[in-house]
C-alpha cells in the first residue's frame, strides 16, 4: 500500500510529503490537531481509483478531521474494477503540498529487452497507459542496463526527452537513483511514483507511491513479507499457499458475461496443462472454474486438499483431473487419486480423469478398480466434463 | 545434428548429490546423456551410483567446483538443481568456468536476479530457468522430461511448458513425427534463451524441416517469434499453439510469467501476430500433427 | 590512414561551456579537427563561438545529451571536460549514445568508477583518463596537446605523459621525422586503451613505419608492451623509453599510476622485457630520433 | 591505521575481536580493569613489523596492563624500514583469541587485467609476497568481473583451491563479500586481513586489518577523509597541498649510499617531465634532490612557493627549472619565473631555467632582461645545473 511504499522511498532517499500513517480516527485525530497545517487523508487501500470512491479526504483542522475520519475509517471503497470493494483500515494523513506541476516515473521490468525500463512522463497524476495512447511525446523511457545501473545521465535525458519542466531537472537524478535502488534491493516488479509533484516552493516530492514486490525475492526481505501479509491479500493466493500449493498455483474465474457460466472444477499437474485444460474446457462449450497446477509430485493429501478447495466453489457442477505423467508415474497419481476421494470428506461432483504418458496403463487400472473410468485424451475429457456439468449422467 | 545438444555434450549436475539431482542424473544417463561428473562444494572427491548405464555411471565423480569439473572432465554443458537463493551463483560459476550451455531446472529464482546473469553471462547459453529442460531424442537429454514421450526425428519444438510439451510431444510421436531437439525455454518472465533464439538455431540446423511452437499469455516472446518466423524462416514450415487463451486478465497462473497485465501479453495479440506471420495456430494441441504434415506437404 | 583519428572524425565535446573545454575547443578547431557541437546539460539550443576557423566553427551548437548531439550531427568521437565526480558519468552517455571514441581528459577520476566503466563500455575506446589526447598530425587533434610540436609523418607515438611527449615529439620533429599519430594514453593505474591496443592498432596501420614508447615508472604496461611487439611487430621498429628511472620505491610522482610497489613497477624489470623484445630503450630522450633513424635504416 | 580498518570492517559485517580504541594509557587500564580477560596491547602506527618493534603487547589483568600501556605511549617504534621511527600515539585493546589456524585474504586492484583480484592463502600472518615466492601451492587468486561483482562461488572456489581449512569454509564467502563492498564502496587500492583467524571455538574472525584508500575517491566519503589526516601524514604530500599543488605533485628523495648526493632541486611542468628532469640529472652525474610537477598553469605565486618548497631543503645546493611550453605560453611562464624570484624572501641558489615550446623566444628575452640566461636543452639544463651544485660559477 502507499504508506508501505512511501516507507522504502524514505529508505532509499526519495522525499515524500510530511505525514503519518494512522489506523484509527482518533490517532488521525490527534495529529491532525498537534499539527497545525492543510492535511490530505488517504485511504490506505490495495485498489486503484479511491479518490473517485470518496477515499481521499481534506481537512484544515482537527474539528474538521474528525467527521471524516470517522466516516473513512470502516468504509468499503467501491467502484468498477472493484465491484466487491475494500474496507478502508488505515490512513496516511499527509501534508497538503501547493503543486506547481505534476509529473510520472516509474521503473519496471521489460521482458523481452531483458532489462529494467525507467519509463518518465510529464504528465503526472493521470493513467500512463493512456497519456502514452495520447500525448506519446510526453513519455521517455530508459532501458538500464543491470551491468551498468542506474547513471545521472539517464535522468538528465529523460527529463529533456519527457520536456519535464526546469523546476524537476535538479532533484531528478538522486530520484531516479532511489527508485533504481529501491527497483533493485527490493526486488521489484514495479515502482512507480504518480504524481512527482513539483511544489510551489520548488521541493520535488513523491506524492503517491506504488510498490509491486517480486514473490521470488521476497525471502531476502523477512520485513516486507509481513507487510505483503499486512493488506487484504488475493484469496486465491492465500488458499493456495494454506494447503502447501505455490502461490500462483490455484486461481478461481469469475463469471464473464456472454460465456459459458464457470462450471466445471479443473486440476492439473503443470501450468501449462494446466492452461491447456481450460482452454481444452472452452472449446468443448465449457467454462472452467478455476486453474490449479497441482506440481510434479501429487501426493494424496495435496490430490485430497486440492480437490476440497476446487469443489468449495459452490458453482462447480464436475471436476476434471488432467494428468499427463510425467516424472511422476501414472500409478503413482492413480493411487493418490483413489487415496484422496476415498473419504466422506469430500464433496463428491461428477468426475473425469484424463490419464496418460508414463505407467498410464498401470494407472487407469488402478482406478478403474476403485470405480473410476479414465479418458484417454484431453479432448475427450473436456467434452465428457461439460456434458456432466451440464446434467448427463 | 539437432540444436545445442547432441551425443557428444559433455554435461555436469550442478547439485548432484542432491534428492532431486541425483535421481535426475540417473534418469539423464539410463537415456544416454554423456554424464561426465556433478558438482557439490565439501563432497569434492567422492563419486555417486548414476546407475548402471555405463560402467563410469556407477562410479560419477563430485567435484568441489565447476572449474574442478571443467579441468577434470572437459565439461561443456550444465544442468543446476540448485534452491533459488543459490541459483544466480551456480549460473554465474558455471560461466566462470568457460561452460558453453547451461539449464536452469530450479523453480522460483528472483526476476532481479536473473537480469543481472543474463546480463552478464553472455558467452554461455542459459535455457531456463523454470524450465524442464532440453532434449534430442536419441542423443541426448539435459534436464527433467519425461524420456518415453519423445522419439527422434526431424520436427523442432520449443515451448514456455513443461507438460503441455509432453501433450504436444507426445501426439507428434503417436503421429509418427520424431523430433530433432525439443527445448523448455521455461515459464519465468527473464529467461536465458527465448523462442528467436530457438528459431534462429532450428533455422541453421539441416536436421530439422519444421518446428512447433508452444507459447502462453504473458510476455510478448510469442510476437518476436512470428515476426521473425516471417522474417527469417521462408522455408520451414511453424505452426504455434498458445496456451491459457481462455484466462482472464490480471490472474498469475502456474508459471510466475504467465500473466496478461492490462492490454499486454493477450492471446488476442499473439494470434494476429501468428496470423500475420502465415503461422497457423491449432485450436487444440491435437491439432498439431495434421497441421504439421499438411505444411510439410505444401513445403515438399 | 593514422590510427583512431582522422579529418573525417566527428567531434564532440562534453562540457563545452566550461572555461577549459572551451579553450581548447578553439584550440581544436583551429588545427582542422572536425568538431561539430558540444554538450551542456541545460544550455541546449544555445550556441558558442569556437573562433574562426570556418563559418560553422564560429557557431557550434550546444546539446544537452551526448544522444541529441549524436542524433543531430553523427559524432563518432567525443572529448571530456568535466570534473572527476562526473567524469564516469559522461563516459557512460557516451557510450550510451554510440560514441566510437572517448577521450578523457580529467584527472583524479576514482580508480573504482573506472573499473566498472572499462567493464562495462567496451563497445567504446576509451583513451585516459588524465590524459593529453591524441593527434594524428595534419589531420586532427583531439586533446589539449600543444599542437606546434607536431608534424605530419610515418612514425606512431605512445605516451603515458604529456609532457614528456612533447619533449620527445619536438626533438622528432626537429630531426624532420613526422609522425603519424601520437596517443597519450593518460597517467592513471586504470586507463580504457593501453600501449598493447596502441601497439595492434600500428600494426594494421600501413601509414606507420615506426613506433616510438614512452612508459615511465609503475604498472606492468611497458612490459605487455614489450612482449607484444616481440610476438606480434617483427616489421615495425620500436624504441622505448622510460620516465622516472631514478625514482626511489614507494614515491608517487604526479601521476597516480606513477609509482614502484614493492618489486613491481621497476624500471628494471621494464628495461628486461624491452631488451628481452629487442627493443633498445633510449637513456636521454634525445637518443630517440637517432635511434629510430638508425633501425629504420636497418628494416630499410 | 589498524583500529580504522576494522570499523570499516564491522560497517559491512566482517567479524573482529572485541575491544576497544585507547588515546591514553589510563583509558587502557580501566578498560581491561572493566572487562576480566586476556587483553592484546596493539600500538596504532602505520608502519609495518611493529611487532618486531616491541609495539604488541599482552596482559590478563589491570595490573599487568598499566606498566605495558605506561611504555608502550609515546614510545617510538623502529626497525629498519623505519629507521626514523613513529610515536604510539593510541593503542587497540583487543581480546586476546585462541587461534586454531591463521589465513590470509585481500583485494586489490590489478591495474594489467584491470579487475579487481582476490588473493587468498593458508599462511596467515605472513608477508603474502614471501609466501608467493615459497609456497605458490598455498596461495589463489580470482579476478573479479566490475560487471558481475563478488559471487559467493568465488569464495568456495578460493578456499578450496587455497586448501584452507573447512572450518573457514562456512563463514569464508560472507567475510569476502563484506570485503568486496568495502573495496568497492570505498574506493579502496587494497583491503587486507592478514591473519584471518579461525579460533579454537570455530570461529572466523579478522584479527589484524589493513586499508589503503584511493585519492581519487576520497571525496565521496567525507568522514574517511577525517582519518586519513588523524595519522603522521606524509609530509611531503602535507607541504604540496599546503601550497596549492596536488598532493603527489612533490615528492623528496632521501640520500642513498653508492648515488650521488641530492643537491639539486626541480622544479618541472608535468609528471612526465618532471621524472624525465630527474632522470637527466642523474644521468648528467648529479643527484635530483626531489621531484615537483607544477602543473599546467605556472601563475608567478605558485612558482614561487614551489621554488620556496623545494629550497627548503637545506641539501639543495642549484635549482633546474624546466618548463615545455605547450598549452602555458613561454612567455607567460617566464614572467612568472621573473616575478616569483624578484623578492628577497627567497633562498638564493644557482639557478638553471630550460624553456622551450610555444612561444620559447618570448620567454627567453623576458628571462633574460632580468638577468636568468635560460638553456636550450634539458641534458643541457641537467649538465649545467649539477655542475653549478658541484661549485661551478
Amino acid at each position: 500500500m502507499e504508506y508501505q511504499g512511501k516507507e522504502l522511498f524514505r529508505r532509499v532517499g526519495i522525499p515524500t510529503p510530511r505525514g503519518v500513517h494512522a489506523t484509527s480516527a482518533a490517532d488521525t485525530v490527534a495529529f491532525v490537531a498537534a499539527n497545525p497545517g492543510s492535511w490530505v487523508l488517504k485511504s490506505q487501500v490495495m485498489m486503484g481509483g479511491r479518490g473517485k470512491a470518496g477515499g481521499i479526504k481534506f481537512a484544515d483542522d482537527a474539528a474538521a478531521a474528525k467527521p471524516l475520519a470517522d466516516e473513512l475509517f470502516g468504509k468499503v471503497l467501491k467502484n468498477e474494477q472493484n465491484p466487491d470493494g475494500e474496507e478502508v483500515r488505515s490512513l496516511l494523513v499527509e501534508e497538503k503540498v501547493q503543486i506547481a506541476s505534476e509529473a510520472y516515473a516509474s521503473i519496471t521490468i521489460d521482458r523481452a529487452a531483458k532489462k529494467p525500463v525507467i519509463i518518465v512522463s510529464s504528465q503526472g497524476g493521470m493513467d500512463v497507459e493512456e497519456v502514452a495512447e495520447h500525448h506519446p511525446e510526453a513519455i521517455s523511457k530508459f532501458w538500464i542496463d543491470p551491468a551498468i545501473g542506474f547513471q545521472p545521465f539517464e535522468a538528465r535525458q529523460l527529463a529533456f526527452a519527457a520536456k519535464l519542466p526546469v523546476g524537476y531537472h535538479k532533484a531528478f537524478p538522486k530520484i531516479l537513483a532511489g527508485l533504481y535502488q529501491m527497483f533493485m534491493e527490493y526486488g521489484a516488479n514495479l515502482v512507480e511514483i504518480n504524481p512527482l509533484v513539483l511544489t510551489a516552493s520548488g521541493d520535488v516530492i513523491a506524492s503517491d507511491a506504488k510498490v509491486e514486490l517480486d514473490d521470488n525475492g521476497i525471502y531476502k526481505h523477512p520485513d516486507l513479507n509481513a507487510w505483503r501479509n499486512d493488506g487484504p491479500a488475493d484469496e486465491d493466493q492465500a488458499a493456495a499457499v494454506a494447503i502447501g500449493l505455490g502461490m500462483s498455483n490455484y486461481a478461481k474465474f469469475a463469471d464473464e458475461s456472454g460465456e459459458a457460466p464457470k462450471t466445471i472444477g479443473t486440476i492439473a499437474n503443470g501450468a501449462g496443462l494446466g492452461m491447456g485444460t481450460m482452454d481444452a474446457i472452452k472449446s468443448a462449450g465449457g467454462g472452467a472454474a478455476n486453474f490449479l497446477d497441482i506440481g510434479g509430485g501429487a501426493q494424496a493429501e495435496l490430490v485430497k486438499n486440492s480437490y476440497n478447495l476446487v469443489t468449495s466453489d459452490p458453482r462447480v457442477k464436475a471436476m476434471f483431473i488432467n494428468i499427463f505423467g510425467g516424472i511422476t508415474r501414472g500409478d503413482q497419481v492413480a493411487l493418490g487419486i483413489v487415496e484422496a476421494l476415498k473419504g466422506d470428506d469430500v464433496r463428491k461432483v461428477p468426475l473425469v480423469i484424463r490419464l496418460t504418458g508414463t505407467n498410464a496403463e498401470e494407472g487407469r487400472k488402478i482406478l478403474a478398480e476403485a470405480g473410476f473410468f479414465p479418458v484417454e485424451t484431453m479432448n475427450e475429457g473436456a467434452a465428457k466434463a461439460v456434458a456432466l456439468a451440464n446434467g448427463a449422467k | 545434428m539437432a540444436i545445442f545438444l547432441d551425443k557428444n555434450s559433455k554435461v555436469i549436475v550442478q547439485g548432484i548429490t542432491g534428492r532431486e539431482g541425483l535421481f535426475h542424473t540417473q534418469r539423464m544417463l539410463a537415456y544416454g546423456t554423456n554424464i561426465v561428473g556433478g558438482v557439490t562444494p565439501g563432497k569434492g572427491g567422492t563419486h555417486v551410483d548414476g546407475g548402471s548405464a555405463s560402467a563410469a555411471a556407477s562410479n560419477l565423480p563430485v567435484f568441489n567446483t565447476v572449474k574442478d569439473a571443467v579441468d577434470a572432465t572437459g565439461a561443456t554443458h550444465t544442468i543446476i538443481f540448485v534452491p533459488p537463493p543459490f541459483a544466480a551463483d551456480a549460473l554465474y560459476e558455471a560461466h566462470d568456468a568457460g561452460i558453453g550451455l547451461a539449464v536452469a531446472i530450479t523453480e522460483g529464482i528472483p526476476a532481479h536476479d536473473m537480469l543481472k546473469v543474463v546480463a552478464t553471462t553472455k558467452s554461455m547459453r542459459i535455457i531456463g530457468p523454470n524450465c524442464p529442460g532440453l532434449v534430442s531424442p536419441g542423443k541426448a537429454l539435459v534436464g527433467i522430461m519425461p524420456s518415453g514421450v519423445f522419439a527422434s526425428g526431424r520436427i523442432g519444438m520449443i515451448s514456455r511448458s513443461g507438460t503441455l510439451t509432453y501433450e504436444i510431444v507426445d501426439m507428434l510421436t503417436r503421429a509418427g513425427l520424431g523430433q530433432s531437439t525439443c527445448v523448455g525455454i521455461g515459464g519465468d518472465p527473464i529467461i536465458g534463451t527465448t523462442f528467436v533464439d530457438c528459431l534462429e538455431a532450428f533455422a541453421n540446423d539441416p536436421e530439422t524441416d519444421a518446428i512447433v511452437v508452444c507459447g502462453e499469455i504473458g510476455g510478448s516472446d510469442e510476437e518476436d517469434a512470428a515476426a521473425f518466423i516471417k522474417a527469417h524462416l521462408p522455408n520451414k514450415p511453424c505452426v504455434a499453439f498458445i496456451g491459457g487463451r481462455s484466462a482472464p486478465k490480471g490472474k498469475r497462473l502456474g508459471h510466475a510469467g504467465a500473466i496478461i497485465s492490462g492490454n499486454f501479453g493477450t492471446p488476442e495479440s499473439k494470434l494476429a501476430a501468428f496470423a500475420a506471420a502465415g503461422v497457423p495456430v491449432a485450436d487444440r494441441p491435437s491439432e498439431i500433427p495434421d497441421l504439421l504434415m499438411s505444411r510439410l506437404a505444401m513445403h515438399a
